[in-house]
């Protein structure tokens, strides 16, 4: 189990009556980029985010199970949201920047978590980690314009820039590169196995290409079930579910 | 595991924990406010409840009395009819007394100064209202004098009313033995709602029913007036108006206006409603106008306050399926800010009715013993002179009987019931709209 | 005067009868079937309603102000008749009612109608606000010239004393009030704005429904306390105990009446002002601002201050403005609280009075109506104003700047 | 039409017009007149006016009206006003109940709470802190004065028969003059007041006054003798010049300190307003104004020539004629 | 110029300072899907906006040039942007439900047009439009529920259902497939094949696939130019512009 750096068993989320994930066991590796896939609404951002206890928010939402990470049970009591999170980042299927400025939307996570010992510091957090989401080129001319007022593709890459900022152990991204052209995906993609190097990365996503590209792991959702887990060619070339096989050949292009 | 850089979940990290403490003293902070906040209101009310509490019971003394024909014919004759008519309850409560044998060595004129000064008025209003009276013995309930009242709500002490010229010690030993007796009781104050002001002789015979009136007129003006008003010109002003100076200016006017004192508004009142429109001086209707224009600021700002709140997304949506402006408004901003709506309303309705200031100048701070009708032909609507509850409060705390404290209590607490209830609708609108996404 | 009240209940009933047939006209004239409509049924009863009421409306208010102006002046501007007027009023009414339905057919526009007298109310609503102002300022200046005819302004505006005086020859300084005014409204900000906002991020943020479908009635009643009942506290609980725990022991004075009792007593009553109407546009802001901090490992507490709060500023903004506002124009606990002495000085456990209740003092005393001493209540009162406009205009330069729109 | 008499101004007559309006009410087939409060000045100008029927028909006032107050009158055409004195207001010291008790003169207060005092010919500040320092016989009690602000009528009154009394009592005024002030000068200066803290103006009312009383217990204040008679349980009463305030002591002209009351009627609206004249009839009528009557009773002292003003009321006679 | 549904001419559009579209001329015809790419910030929601007049809402936005629907210029003083508006409908580029239930979001439009006699009529449209949208399965138990309960892709075909519950005879898409799974996708491109029977179709997307699979038409922007228009087929094959080119080419999978 050491080898694993989420572990969850037995998951169950109810949105009030609404049985959303139904008993799901998965574990995820280190150092690796695990991929969910599934059709819209079978649970995938339900269960991402209850590995980093966004679900605490909505106030229907329950979750039972048991899900470590690095063998700690992240529901206990003992631990503190704020820390799992921390560690354990996360980039949502909505883009939502903050209401202010480009720069403080990236510095936002630094300051909090003190990891910046100086505005020099922090101004070079801020421009990696825009480089690294591919924002740079575009942003660095207005770092003080809102970044409300950004494109849908520049919103979503700025809320990469600033997950990655607070570089978390663990980063779930949802459907980080919807709004991204395949240039802006391709270099996404690229930090994406850069960060692989060091930490592990659940990603969701509807292209079975990109999960296929980046991921060396894939989850199949259906319904609230996870119905298959492996190795990503082995989910893509071989699949052992008929619902799998039919989810992938049902692909398109 | 002791690879990862941010350590254990389950011990926090130096950082965390002083984030946490923060955290916790923030939460503190939040809740510190709150408690502050009904701490004060506590003390507050405890001590308008302490205070206001007993003027919801009232003390009366019964006893029975009889008038002839032609006793009524002589009271009706005097220019002092109540003096009369009191003369004659003062025979019938000493031939009470001396045949129950109560007076003992309390000297008559006290005796008849532990009733009120209205019971001769409720005499004759009682004998007019029944003619057929004349010439029984029937059975009267008085008020008590407000010492003898206040004697049973611990406002006076054998030891006060020796030092109180208003009531002696023998009063008040009488008043047991009546007690003793039955014909002294103490029972629920609905005349306290009802009945009109009485004058600082007669705190005992004081209620609040002119001013409930009044301010329930007032509140319909303000309702009726201040909120669509409000409402339009904020809608009229966050979204429709082109934003430049102009409308900066009336940006700027607004908050302004809220900041105008309360009397500058009685002096707008007096020169645009009474002197100009010639709308009759002490009414409710004119108390009401003034109301609603220092209410509308704050309606106002509380209003636009909240339609900037609510994101441009929703709007998009609705324009985008084909709405127009004023239905994107209408259908879905404006039931989204409905909530801060609502509380600047609540605010502003709590506001107004509390106010005196203003009222001071158009007349409604008075004395007013009829009852104002809703419509009357010569007066118009709600043309007739009334009062307001924070007048009858003020009022009552300047009179020198300290019997009104406990009157000016009561009637803030019943101010406080009334605007409860107001509220009451209020919130209740407000949680069924109030929705967070 | 003659009444109106006939031809505006004839107007308005026809204005309900307009709405009723109207829309079956246009269902009719669609035959049942809306689709074949650019406009909806009750759009096009709303048109011929408005339509009915709106002119003559206006043409009556008009007509009465009109009257009034004539009745001052002497001078036959309207007709007196009031069948006449009776006549052009109800035309009026029946032209709009005929005209609206005539026009009623499949392609007539008439939400775009409707909403043209709907946004005619609009503007209208929005002119009342500055119609006030401006009758604010003309019920004021005259008393005001007269007054400054009496009395010399710089006296007015520059004397350090305050000391007004019934045989005339008074100091009539308004230094010390407009002094007395800025240091206690501050300390009840100080005292309502922290207080207030903790209340109500604690309610929107913290507090389970149900604690806070109770605290935020609950501190809506301190609003509602008539100011008196906040005056007696400051005299008889909150000044002894000022004077005795702080102003004695530290060498300040012994006045039970003091800025810092007004100040803190006023505090409490404007915690709603602030405390409601915040928590409700903390409440509108979307969760998503939220999620995305608290996905980065934000604290909560780090959410509100870096986030929510920014987010929802504009609305705090306006509810700060409304506490201050409601400060300036207190009077009750400040007499009561804070003495009725003017006095410019620094310490705050000394009494002190403001604008206020002074005008309130001046315009209900016995003194001559035509002095001075009566007269300076408008001069003050309209200083206020500007005083108070140039501040609202500094507030409205500083929200423009760190304004934060979110989406 | 208006069928009630509306009334406005003093809120030293209010409480006597109140119970003159509730006893009129009862006993007459008219209305109970509106009585409102809000001070002589705002009275008398909302009754100069106009005339008509949103102008009010009578004006409390607690002093005389002035002679500019009857030109804007007579500008906007109230031109008959009838004036009627109902009788006397007096004016008392009083103190804690459980305190020490006082036996003043003017000149007590005047060394207590002048601002400055003539001192080897020069003006100097007020340095007594204390009861005993102004007067041996008293107790050692610190000054605390409430007095009325000065909004109010009560405080011409105290300044004139009290603080500028005291000062000729005590011969500052003559050592002003020979100091070479003009009498103007020292006459103001006679009725300055300390303005360091130990006097205290009350622009509210006399609840206010014992409120403070109440807070402080070293506090000696100024009441009207109403008030006092009603809070005889709270209070001590001060002599002055030795002689007790009662209304017959007052009536008697033994207490010094006191002032008249007065409404003043607009006869224009006499026959317009129904009732009007009969209230006012009513008002003076022996059996309410007078020595006996209700008004005595709580505290109003009762004009020796009442007569005179019954007769007024009953002719019409206005102001000027 | 009478068989254009929509002509641009000379299309302008600044955000304060920064000039978004760059005099840009198209003629969409109709009856057509056209699919409008380019990279993430190149301004092709912004364009899309001009065409029905959302634009207007954002204060600091300024357009300049000619825009014609059917021949009528639609910035002319004289046009209501509310009939423009709905006539042209729009899918906006994040899902923005209404906070109201999935019902009433569906059934707003039909019901301020007047487009249903009665209440069967418009159960009828609701159920419709949801089922075109490949949602009704997942919806239809639960009507009443609050469209903001809706994972991130059922939001997203909530709002494709909402627009073409209105029947507009444009329908401006903005990215309508980002959130959705191969299978609903395809859904959603059979639908818009379905439209252009009737309609004019515009859609933005990222994904070269989609817009060699549905549209006939495409458009290249690049920073704000219209870099190349023409027919799918030869833009994709054939491609004139070098910066075109090297779009297409740099696509991924
Ligand atoms: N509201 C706004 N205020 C200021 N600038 C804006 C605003 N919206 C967009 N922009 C800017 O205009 C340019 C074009 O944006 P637009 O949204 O049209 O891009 P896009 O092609 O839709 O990109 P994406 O594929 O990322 O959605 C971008 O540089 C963007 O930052
Ligand atoms: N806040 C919520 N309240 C109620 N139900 C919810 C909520 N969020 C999601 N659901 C429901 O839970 C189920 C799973 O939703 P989830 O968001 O996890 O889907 P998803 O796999 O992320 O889909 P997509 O690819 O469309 O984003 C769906 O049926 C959805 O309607
Ligand atoms: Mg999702
Ligand atoms: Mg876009």
């Amino acid at each position: 189990m050491t080898d694993y750096k989420i572990s969850a068993k037995g998951v169950q989320v109810y949105y009030g009556d609404n049985h959303a994930i139904k008993d799901v066991d998965v574990q995820i590796e280190d150092k690796t980029v695990t991929a969910f896939i599934g059709p819209s609404g079978c649970g995938k951002s339900t269960f991402l985010r209850t590995l980093n206890r966004m679900n605490d928010t909505i106030d229907i939402c329950r979750v039972e199970g048991d899900i470590r990470i690095d063998g700690e049970d992240i529901y206990d009591p003992a631990v503190d949201p704020v820390q799992l999170r921390a560690k354990v980042g996360m980039v949502f299927q909505k883009p939502n920047p903050f209401p202010k400025s480009i720069y403080d939307n990236v510095a936002y996570g630094p300051k909090i978590h003190g990891l910046a010992r100086n505005k020099s510091d922090l101004d070079e957090i801020v421009e990696k980690s825009l480089r690294k989401a591919a924002l740079w080129n575009e942003a660095k001319d207005r770092l003080d314009a809102p970044g409300t007022g950004l494109s849908g593709g520049q919103q979503q890459r700025l809320c990469i820039a600033r997950a990655i900022a607070t570089a978390p152990e663990v980063l779930l991204m949802d459907e980080p590169c919807s709004a991204l052209d395949p240039i802006a995906t391709a270099q996404v993609e690229e930090l994406i196995d850069e960060l692989r190097q060091s930490y592990s990365v659940v990603i969701v996503t509807h292209s079975m290409q990109q999960a296929a590209r980046v991921s060396q792991k894939t989850a199949f959702f259906h319904l609230g079930n996870l119905v298959e887990y492996g190795e990503t060619d082995k989910i893509f070339t071989n699949p052992e579910d008929p619902r799998t096989e039919s989810y992938i050949s049902g692909r398109i292009g | 595991m002791s690879t990862s850089k941010h350590g254990s979940l389950l011990t926090l990290d130096a950082r965390t924990k002083k984030r946490n403490a923060a955290e916790k003293r923030f939460r503190a902070y939040g809740l510190g406010a709150i408690g502050i906040a009904v701490a004060a209101l506590t003390m507050l009310l405890v001590s308008i409840i302490a205070n206001g509490a007993s003027s919801f019971r009232q003390t009366y003394i019964s006893f029975p009395v009889t008038i002839s024909a032609e006793e009524i014919e002589a009271a009706e004759s005097a220019l002092l009819k109540t003096g009369a008519y009191n003369k004659i309850i003062q025979t019938g409560l000493l031939a009470y007394l001396s045949e129950r044998d109560l007076l003992q060595d309390t000297p008559e004129a006290d005796a008849f100064g532990m009733i009120s000064g209205e019971a001769g008025s409720t005499f004759r209003k009682f004998i007019l209202a029944n003619p057929q009276a004349a010439g029984t013995t029937f059975q009267l309930d008085l008020l008590a004098n407000g010492r003898i009242d206040g004697y049973y709500k611990g406002r006076v002490t054998a030891e006060t009313a020796v030092l109180d010229k208003n009531v002696t010690p023998l009063q008040l030993e009488l008043a047991d033995r009546l007690a003793a007796d039955g014909a002294l009781v103490k029972q629920f104050n609905f005349d306290f709602f009802t009945n009109p002001d009485a004058s600082d002789q007669r705190p005992e015979a004081a209620g609040l029913g002119v001013a409930i009136l009044g301010s329930l007129y007032m509140m319909a003006v303000v309702l009726c007036l201040a909120l669509p008003i409000g409402v339009a010109a904020s809608i009229y002003l966050e979204e429709f108006a082109k934003k430049n100076w102009i409308t900066d200016i009336i940006e700027v006017n607004i908050a302004n206006l809220a900041a105008v004192p309360s009397i500058v508004y009685g002096i707008l009142g007096l020169a645009i409603f009474i002197n100009f429109a010639e709308f009759n001086q002490s009414s409710p209707l004119v108390g009401g106008l003034v109301l609603t224009l220092m209410t509308l600021p704050t309606i106002i700002i509380s209003t636009r306050a909240s339609l900037k709140s609510i994101p441009p997304s929703i709007r998009d949506a609705a324009l985008g399926v084909g709405a127009s402006k004023m239905q994107s408004v209408f259908h879905h901003v404006l039931p989204l800010a409905a909530p801060g709506i609502l509380t600047g309303t609540i605010i502003g309705l709590a506001q107004a009715l509390g106010e005196t200031a203003p009222l001071l100048l158009i007349g409604m701070v008075a004395f007013v013993k009829e009852y104002p009708a809703a419509y009357s032909d010569t007066a118009g609507l709600f043309g007739e002179a009334a009062t307001a509850l924070p007048v009858q409060v003020f009022n009552w705390t300047q009179r020198s009987d300290p019997a009104f404290v406990e009157r000016a209590s009561g009637a803030i607490i019943t101010l406080l019931i009334f605007l409860l209830m107001m509220n009451a609708l209020a919130i209740f609108l407000r949680k069924k709209f109030e929705r967070r996404w | 005067m003659l009444p109106l009240s006939v031809p505006f209940i004839a107007t308005a009933v026809l204005s309900v009868l307009g709405y009723v047939v109207a829309r079956k006209r246009a269902l009719s004239v669609a035959g049942g079937d809306i689709r074949t409509l650019t406009s909806l049924p009750h759009q096009h009863g709303l048109n011929t309603a408005l339509s009915t009421l709106l002119p003559p409306l206006a043409v009556m208010m008009v007509w009465a102000i009109g009257a009034r102006i004539a009745a001052r002046s002497d001078v036959a501007l309207v007709p007196e008749n009031p069948t006449m007027v009776y006549i052009i009023l109800i035309g009026l009414a029946v032209t709009g009612f005929v005209l609206s339905l005539l026009r009623i057919s499949t392609s007539f526009r008439a939400r775009t109608a409707s909403e043209g007298w709907i946004m005619g109310l609009l503007i209208f609503a929005s002119t009342i606000a500055v119609l006030t102002t401006v009758g604010i300022v003309l019920s004021m200046v005259s008393e005001t010239l007269n007054f400054f005819g009496q009395y010399d302004f710089r006296d007015f505006f520059f004397s350090t004393t305050w000391s007004p005086n019934f045989r005339g020859d008074s100091d009539l300084g308004i230094i010390p009030l407009i002094w007395g005014t800025l240091y206690i409204s501050f300390i009840a900000l100080v005292f309502a704005v922290p207080v207030g906002l903790f209340a109500a991020v604690y309610l929107s943020e913290y507090a389970g429904p149900r604690l806070r479908s109770v605290a935020k009635p609950l501190i809506e009643i301190l609003a509602g306390i008539p100011t008196i009942v906040y005056g007696l506290f400051a005299l008889v609980t909150v000044g002894p105990l000022l004077r005795d725990y702080f102003a004695e022991p530290m060498g300040l004075g012994q006045s039970a009446s003091s800025v810092m009792t007004a100040g803190l007593v006023m505090g409490i009553m404007l915690i709603p002002f602030v405390s409601s109407l915040s928590d409700d546009i903390i409440n509108a802001v979307p969760q998503a601002m939220r999620d995305g901090s608290l996905g980065l490992g934000a604290t909560k507490s780090e959410t509100i201050r870096k986030v929510v709060v920014p987010a929802a500023l504009p609305g705090i903004v306006g509810a700060v403005l409304l506490a201050a506002s409601r400060a300036i124009g207190e009077t009750m606990i400040v007499v009561l609280g804070a003495g009725a002495a003017a006095r410019l000085s620094l310490n705050p456990f000394e009494a002190m009075t403001t604008v206020t209740v002074k005008i309130v003092s001046q315009l209900t005393g016995d003194t001559d109506f035509g002095s001075p001493e009566t007269l300076v209540a408008f001069a003050l009162g309209l200083t206020l104003f500007v005083i108070t406009l140039g501040l609202n205009v500094m507030a409205l330069f500083i929200v423009r700047r760190y304004r934060e729109q979110y989406e | 039409a208006r069928d009630n008499v509306q009334i406005a101004g003093s809120s030293t007559v209010l409480p006597y017009a109140s119970i003159v309006a509730e006893v009129f009410g009862e006993n007459s087939d008219f209305p109970t007149p509106v009585v409102e409060s809000g001070g002589s000045s705002a009275g008398l100008k909302r009754f100069c006016e106009g005339v008509g029927e949103n102008t009010i028909d009578i004006a409390n006032a607690s002093r005389a009206i002035k002679d500019s107050e009857l030109a804007t009158c007579a500008e906007n055409g109230v031109t008959d006003i009838v004036e009627v004195r109902i009788g006397y207001d007096g004016i008392v010291f009083a103190s804690d109940i459980d305190g020490n008790d006082f036996a003043f003169t003017p000149s007590d207060w005047y060394m207590a709470l002048a601002a400055e005092m003539p001192m080897d010919g020069a003006m100097v500040a007020n340095t007594n802190m204390d009861w005993a320092s102004v007067n041996g016989d008293f107790a050692d009690q610190p000054i605390m004065a409430f007095i009325p602000g000065t909004k109010h009528g009560t405080r011409e009154v105290f300044e004139e028969k009290v603080l500028l009394q005291g000062c000729e009592d005590t011969g500052a005024y003559d050592a002003m003059i020979e100091m070479g002030m003009s009498e103007d000068d020292a006459e103001r200066a006679c009725m300055a007041v300390r303005t360091d803290g130990l006097s205290v103006d009350i622009d509210g009312d006399y609840t206010e006054t014992l409120a403070r009383i109440e807070a402080d217990s070293n506090g000696i204040g100024v009441f009207g003798l109403a008030f006092y008679e009603n809070n005889t349980d709270k209070l001590q009463v001060a002599t002055m010049n030795e002689v007790v305030p009662t209304t017959e002591s007052i009536a008697a002209g033994d207490y010094p300190v006191s002032r008249p009351l007065y409404f003043y009627l607009k006869a224009a609206h006499v026959g317009v307003i129904p009732g009007l004249q009969e209230f006012a009839g009513f008002f003076v009528a022996d059996e309410l104004a007078g020595p006996d009557g209700p008004l005595s009773a709580y505290g109003l002292v009762s004009d020796p020539e009442l007569s005179d003003t019954q007769a007024a009321v009953a002719n019409l006679t206005t102001l000027g004629n």
